[in-house]
């Protein structure tokens, strides 16, 4: 209906917008949003991106309390903050989009290995600290001629709230409910107790200087590490863009939001092959309807920008994310068309 | 200029102890007043409740009167330093500025309350002061070095230098020749006699030769024991002081000339 | 009375007392009216969590449940750094004002203010990346050899980065405030008291606790305190270094946390009911440092007559 | 006559004292000993040191006691501890400085200091890592926003806080207004630095709408941490200075406020200054409360009443913690070191900068 | 007990400053020898090279010897805390520590060599030597008070007492009774005569009759002029001295009494 319309049609859009759009939120997302707006600024001059990431839950809040106009989150807005989001949004609240989708690795340091097979449960008892060294029979049974080393595990976990903590566990919850009994949440269970490090950084870091350790961590920074293949259904699925973006494909959309809304819950069990679980998947927060005309613009323009194929691209050469699947990417687009100038 | 002091039943206190009692005592413009009294028995704890200097001191506090020329220095809507910078001090312990050169010192009354004065104005005053104190020939070459760096007489007689050298219409100095030597000493009474022709002079002394040289009238102050306060005891022209007392503690006091 | 001619000779100058006067007290009142609406803002914000069911609080067993293990965590941090860095400091400000030769004292004194110069992510990281892993080999002999106190039980973190870790780095960055304030104060102790001792045939060392320990005293208590203020509050250096956990007695496994870690790590995703528990946490450690400051300041307050102000 | 030239009188004055070179004869031995202890604990330098230093401080006080008794001993026990203390304090001093040069020399070139972060992605970085081409991006924009901030974190904080010290000290009688201020400031030097942010970005947030976020809101908050720090350590210089050089300047007719401008503050400016410098010191290598408070800039801002603001030490840490390429994080890491070593250098001039000012004032006595 | 001092040579500077020159003295064992000579001339400077007090101050260094009973004071080998703890100092300005009661003032110098001294022990010391300075009957109430809170010549009185408390064997004391009021200085000037005895001491005066009563031998300082070394111009028996003196500056000084 209006010119930011088309912006989606085309991988470049062709009128420029002006303004400044400010967000806050996810630090996973960092890095790709430093690619978006570079390339968004490159296209349209006179806009200014600013984006802070102070984390998803800060994110949410300053979003919700008018203090940015849109948030990166690597959750959705739950039902208490989706209502939240009809005082500043307007009787359609906000938009949940995922524009960022990561898979997470697990990944240990183990000298000569590089691979190796691991299902759900002995994940699960490997970060509960119910299996301790590396060739406990519960390994070597998954990885017949691997070489497995008479090496205590060292497990390494993300001191900080964060949102790759809770992916992971949520992961362990659904897929090794027998063993994973602990609460689903950002933090890391405080009964086990683990080596843990601040930030991605920090747990890839103490990894790579400990032996035997194990850890979880955004893929894009596994560097050097060996990485496990998780097992889904009957096959050990290594990571994989694809396989990542499958897992997305398949989620289920949650009930009770506006209908563009794009809110995902992730089949963790999911035994569809080829999809690896294990996957963040971080959201831009719109609101559905904005003061005036420039912002829509600005707005729109920027949200296409992110979720159209060069965006992802961009992202992914700067991130190391995964692309959203084409399928995502017209759904978000439509969801981005919906947003309006507020009656 | 000059001013007259009287002084109505001061009582001064050191928190709970009570120092100086019962102080009544008119000193007269133009003359030179001497305060004798063996030592502790309060005679800078009174000198300092003239210029309302005890007030510095924490607990330190007074009743009665001081009039100066009639105007209660205590009176509330006083301001200490107008009281001040008419009514100058030396202390007892020689306290040059450390952060200030001599010449700075001798100019402290003036720089430091940021009076407008030209260079040629200053080093005459600051040659004036310290001839006056007897100090201007053993310092004139370092004028500039800090007045730290002086011997122990050479301080108290920059100390002096610096009182006169913002002419306040009184002037008390406690135990001024204290750690001088004769020619010194000399000089210094030379100053005070000068001194008085314009301004009202209080000294503290031990020695009473000194206050029969220098002074018009003496007052005596003594203690009756430890933890007592001390009292005037007798307070007259200086010759009758020490030459017919009408009291025996006096008597007794003077009597026994050490100094 | 009115004829009183001291009121009105002031006049001139005496505006300039007055606004100086003024100005301090505005200074002062601003202040306090600041920090007062720093604590008041603290207390509105962590009022959810008092009213909250402890079901809700993290650890699910109600907020006391949930803070203490990091208060004694806190606790344990700070008195590592104030029992490394208080003697340490003031035996380096000792050694710049009284040992060193004058020449060079300048020179010291500066180049252990650089400490004060590092910012803190790089202490952490420091701390992280250099100091934990020499430390872990300590700590490896330390369980195996004395093991036997509670402090040393084994087995050793792997990795170094533990409570005494934490503890050190601290140590570290509280050492230029004691250091430097000490040093101030030392080189003040009136020279006439220093030779008094001297005259009386006194060592250096005599000297020191004769005339300048004694003079110094209130000085360093508030060093000190401003040391500990330092190590209480302390976010980053002791997010990066330690790798926490819940209350153990070793201080060479991981385990145990501060509460300004606890903020920093879990402030970016906390909201509701979450972020008021972390700003209550601060409050906890408001309470904290009033305690120690109160005994501090008792302690001082029991020797001001003989604090030779005069 | 031959006799006593043969034997000259021992001197009263040495009698019992050790040779000059004792402590030396003590030091060799007790590194020779040191190096045979460490050898059993499977030699290293570090145990060498260890026990060499610990042997010598132990033997040198005992020799002394033995043969000057108890005083001098304890004298020279004390001369130990404190060059020692010297000694481990310069420890992680060198081991910190080394660290931060190592790692922050190569990247502190002439781009990095004057140019932003603008337009760097993490594709950049991912081409500089793959074809090991010179980093691009710098922290022009931090420096900018350290300096910024810094400067009225300072502004704020150090008049008030000096004038609140002067309050505390020359001014007030111990009442219940510099009793409650006492408490504030001493509840508030244990403030964790996220708080004051919190509160600053709260207070802000209340009167220009919420996410007001501009480097004066940052230096409010900055101001909160600095203001204890400056008003306790004033507090304690101007405690020390004598009363007697306050009594010299009231007798003079000197009024108090030019008493403490000219007399009471000259003589404590050395520590002042000190106290001050610590102070920025602390605040300018602050982190938590910039990030809740000056929002995230990646390109050059001089205006701290208007839009966001990067400083050094947030430069650093989204640098460490969030590289700008997460899949080739070198030149994230090799950025955040040369910004520390700016940061370092900037703290260290402010430092010299503050003692010749010290300097300028300070009492002209001979110590 | 008691130490003989020989000087020979004798220069002392404050960094280039010359400020004495050229001393040789023999001060007896068992004797009282008193400095005079005007303000700033060096005496003090002299007597704070008698125990190496003069290394306190930055710059100030000597050149010459000083040989207690024969032995070099400034022989590289000699620490100065032994020279000190023989050679006991009173200084021109009182210097009390304020952080210790009037007690502890006293016991200060004692406890550096006898850590546990017994309590009675300690009293009764504490009692001699306040009443060897006069001042016990003035504090012996308020022993635990600090010793800031005592008027300046109790304060010189106490410092008095801290320096005797020790039994050094020399006593060396710059102006000791220049706050005091006569009846204090006869109490110190008899105490001095009673230290004679037993130790060797010297004073600084400035008063010349003190001089005259108390000491056996008298040494007269003097400067040529501003910026001029300081010269011991004559030494010998104090009633030569001051009855016939050898040197035109001696007379000169000695016969303007003023003291
Ligand atoms: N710390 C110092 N630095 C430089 N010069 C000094 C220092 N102390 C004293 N002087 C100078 O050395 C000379 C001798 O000083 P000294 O204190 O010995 O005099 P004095 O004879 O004791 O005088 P007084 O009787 O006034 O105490 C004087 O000219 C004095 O200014
Ligand atoms: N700051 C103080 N606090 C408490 N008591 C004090 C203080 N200053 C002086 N006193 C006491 O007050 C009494 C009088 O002291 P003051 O200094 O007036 O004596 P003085 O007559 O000047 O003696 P001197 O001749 O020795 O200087 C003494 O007993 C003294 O101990
Ligand atoms: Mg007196
Ligand atoms: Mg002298
Ligand atoms: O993206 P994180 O929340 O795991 O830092």
């Amino acid at each position: 209906v209006d010119a930011g319309a088309d912006g989606g049609e085309s991988t470049a859009p062709e009128s420029t917008v002006s303004g400044t759009l400010t967000g806050a939120g996810s630090s996973a997302q960092n890095a790709a949003m430093t690619a978006w707006k570079t390339g968004f600024e490159e296209l349209n001059p006179e806009a200014t991106i600013q984006y802070s990431p102070d984390g998803s839950g800060a994110g949410r809040e300053a979003f919700l309390a008018e203090g940015v106009q849109f948030a990166g989150s690597d959750a959705y807005l739950d039902d208490e903050e989706y209502e939240a989001s009809k005082e500043i949004c307007g009787p359609d609240g906000a938009i949940n989009v995922p524009a960022y989708v990561s898979p997470i690795a697990v990944a240990f340091n183990v000298p000569g290995i590089e691979e190796i097979n691991l299902d759900a449960t002995t994940i699960a008892s490997i970060f509960a600290g119910e299996i301790e060294n590396w060739n406990d029979e519960a390994i070597a049974s998954q990885n017949e001629g691997v070489e497995l080393p008479d090496l205590p595990i060292t497990v390494v976990h993300r001191a900080d709230d964060s949102g790759t903590t809770e992916n992971f566990v949520e992961y362990l919850a659904a897929a090794a409910p027998d063993v994973w009994t602990y609460e689903v949440s950002g933090d890391w269970p405080a009964e086990i107790v683990a080596e843990n490090a601040q930030g991605t950084n920090g747990v890839v870091s103490t990894t790579s200087s400990t032996e035997g350790a194990i850890t979880y961590t955004d893929a894009s920074a596994v560097g050097d590490l060996g990485q496990a293949l998780v097992k889904v259904g009957e096959e050990y699925v290594p990571l994989s863009a694809e396989a990542a973006s499958r897992a997305v494909e398949v989620a289920e959309p949650v009930e009770g939001r506006n209908d563009v809304d794009m809110s995902l819950d992730l089949q963790r069990d999911t035994t569809e092959s080829g999809a690896y679980p294990i996957v963040l998947v971080s959201y831009h927060i719109y609101c559905s309807a904005y003061e005036d005309q420039e912002t829509v613009d600005l707005v729109k323009a920027f949200a296409s920008y992110a979720v159209s194929e060069e965006g992802q691209s961009t992202a992914e050469g700067s991130a190391g994310n995964a692309p959203i699947s084409e399928t995502l990417r017209e759904q978000a687009q439509e969801a981005i068309d919906s947003i309006q100038v507020a009656s | 200029m000059s001013k007259r002091i009287d002084v109505k039943d001061l009582n001064v206190y050191y928190s709970k102890f009570l120092a100086v009692e019962d102080v009544n005592i008119s000193i007269e413009a133009r003359s030179v007043t001497a305060f004798i009294g063996p030592s502790g028995c309060g005679k800078s704890t009174f000198l300092r409740t003239l210029n309302r200097m005890h007030e510095v001191i924490p607990g330190a506090r007074v009743e009665g009167e001081v009039l100066l020329d009639g105007d209660n220095l205590y009176d509330s809507a006083v301001d200490p330093v107008t009281v001040r910078s008419q009514i100058g001090m030396v202390f007892q312990r020689p306290n040059p500025f450390p952060t200030m050169s001599i010449r700075d010192n001798v100019l402290a009354g003036v720089k430091l309350n940021n009076k407008r004065i030209s260079k040629s104005d200053a080093d005459a005053l600051v040659e004036k002061s310290l001839r006056g104190a007897n100090l201007w020939n053993e310092v004139k070459d370092r004028l500039g070095r800090p007045g730290s760096g002086l011997s122990g007489g050479q301080q108290q007689r920059l100390c002096i230098a610096r009182a006169i050298a913002v002419s306040p219409e009184v002037i008390l100095m406690d135990e001024p020749c204290s750690a001088l030597d004769p020619i010194s000493t000399l000089a210094i009474e030379d100053l005070i006699n000068e001194l008085k022709s314009e301004y009202t002079v209080v000294i503290v002394t031990h020695n009473m030769q000194q206050a029969a040289r220098v002074s018009d009238k003496t007052a005596f102050f003594n203690i009756a024991g430890t933890g007592k306060p001390g009292k005037l005891i007798e307070y007259g022209e200086t010759t009758n002081i020490f030459n017919m007392p009408t009291q025996k503690a006096t008597e007794d006091y003077v009597s026994g000339r050490f100094g | 009375m009115s004829t009183n001619a001291l009121k009105r000779a002031g006049g001139a100058g005496q505006s300039g007392d007055k606004i100086f006067s003024g100005a301090s007290l505005a200074a002062g009142c601003l202040i306090l009216a600041a920090l007062f609406s720093v604590a008041v803002f603290l207390i509105i914000e962590a009022l959810p969590v008092f009213g909250a069911d402890p079901s809700e609080i993290t650890g699910g067993e109600g907020f006391f449940t949930y803070i203490f293990p990091i208060v004694i965590g806190t606790i344990i941090a700070a008195a590592i750094a104030l029992l490394i860095a208080t003697p340490l400091g003031i035996g380096v400000a000792l050694f710049i004002s009284h040992y060193a030769p004058r020449r060079f004292a300048q020179g010291f004194g500066y180049v252990i203010d650089l400490l004060a110069a590092i910012p803190s992510v790089v202490y952490g990281a420091w701390g992280y990346a250099v100091l934990a892993p020499q430390l872990a080999i300590a700590y490896d002999w330390l369980a195996r050899n004395a093991g036997w106190i509670p402090i040393f039980e084994g087995p050793a973190s792997q990795t170094g980065r533990t409570m005494l870790t934490a503890g050190i780095v601290l140590a570290v960055m509280v050492l230029p405030i004691i250091t430097s304030l000490s040093r101030e104060i030392f080189l003040q102790t009136p020279s006439l008291h220093e030779e008094a001792a001297l005259a009386m045939g006194a060592t250096r060392w005599e000297m020191i606790t004769m005339a300048v320990l004694p003079f110094a005293r209130p000085g360093i208590i508030s060093a000190a305190m401003l040391g500990l203020g330092r190590a209480l509050g302390e976010t980053m250096a002791v997010a990066l270094v330690l790798s926490g956990g819940g209350l153990t007695a070793s201080l060479i496994q991981s385990g145990n946390q501060t509460i300004a870690a606890e903020i920093a790590l879990n402030f970016p995703e906390a909201y509701g009911l979450r972020l008021a528990e972390l700003i209550a946490a601060g409050l906890v450690l408001f309470v904290i440092t009033l305690a120690v400051n109160v005994i501090a300041r008792w302690i001082i307050s029991r020797h001001k007559e003989f604090s030779g102000a005069n | 006559m031959a006799n006593a030239t043969l034997t000259p009188r021992r001197s009263q004055l040495t009698k019992g004292k050790l040779p000059s070179y004792a402590m030396w004869v003590v030091l060799a031995a007790s590194v020779v000993l040191g190096a045979a202890l460490a050898a059993v604990v499977g030699f290293s330098i570090v145990p060498w040191a260890l026990f060499s230093a610990l042997i010598f401080i132990v033997a040198g006080t005992v020799v002394t006691a033995v043969a000057e008794g108890g005083r001098k001993a304890k004298n020279r026990l004390a001369l130990f501890l404190i060059y020692g203390a010297f000694l481990v304090a310069l420890l992680p001093l060198l081991s910190v400085i080394w660290t931060v040069l190592e790692r922050g020399v190569p990247g502190l070139t002439y781009n990095f200091l004057f140019t932003s972060m603008n337009g760097v992605t993490g594709a950049v970085d991912n081409q500089t890592v793959a074809e090991g081409t010179p980093v691009l991006g710098g922290a022009y924009h931090a420096i900018v926003g350290t300096l910024q901030i810094t400067l009225w974190a300072t502004l704020i904080s150090v008049p008030i806080g000096l004038l609140t010290a002067v309050y505390l000290v020359e001014y007030s009688t111990g009442g219940h207004l510099a009793r409650a201020i006492t408490f504030f400031v001493d509840v508030m030097t244990g403030i964790p630095s996220i708080v004051a942010g919190l509160f600053a970005a709260a207070l802000f947030g209340q009167i220009f709408g919420p996410g007001t976020r501009t480097g004066f809101v940052a230096a409010v908050a900055l101001s909160v941490l600095m203001i204890p720090v400056v008003v306790r350590s004033t507090e304690e210089m101007l405690k020390i200075v004598p009363n007697e050089l306050r009594e010299a300047a009231y007798a003079l007719g000197v009024r108090k406020w030019r008493t403490i401008t000219r007399v009471v503050i000259p003589t404590a400016i050395s520590g002042i200054a000190s106290g001050v410098t610590l102070a920025i010191a602390r605040v300018i290598g602050e982190t938590a409360p910039i990030l809740v408070t000056a929002g995230f800039a990646s390109s050059i801002n001089w205006n701290v009443f208007g839009d966001w603001m990067s400083t050094l030490p947030t430069f650093i840490y989204y640098q460490i913690l969030t590289p700008t390429s997460p899949t080739a994080i070198d030149p994230s890491t090799q950025r955040a070191w040369a910004a520390a070593l700016v940061l370092i250098i900037m703290v260290m001039l402010l430092n010299l900068a503050a003692r010749l000012i010290a300097r300028l004032f300070a009492p002209k006595t001979s110590r």
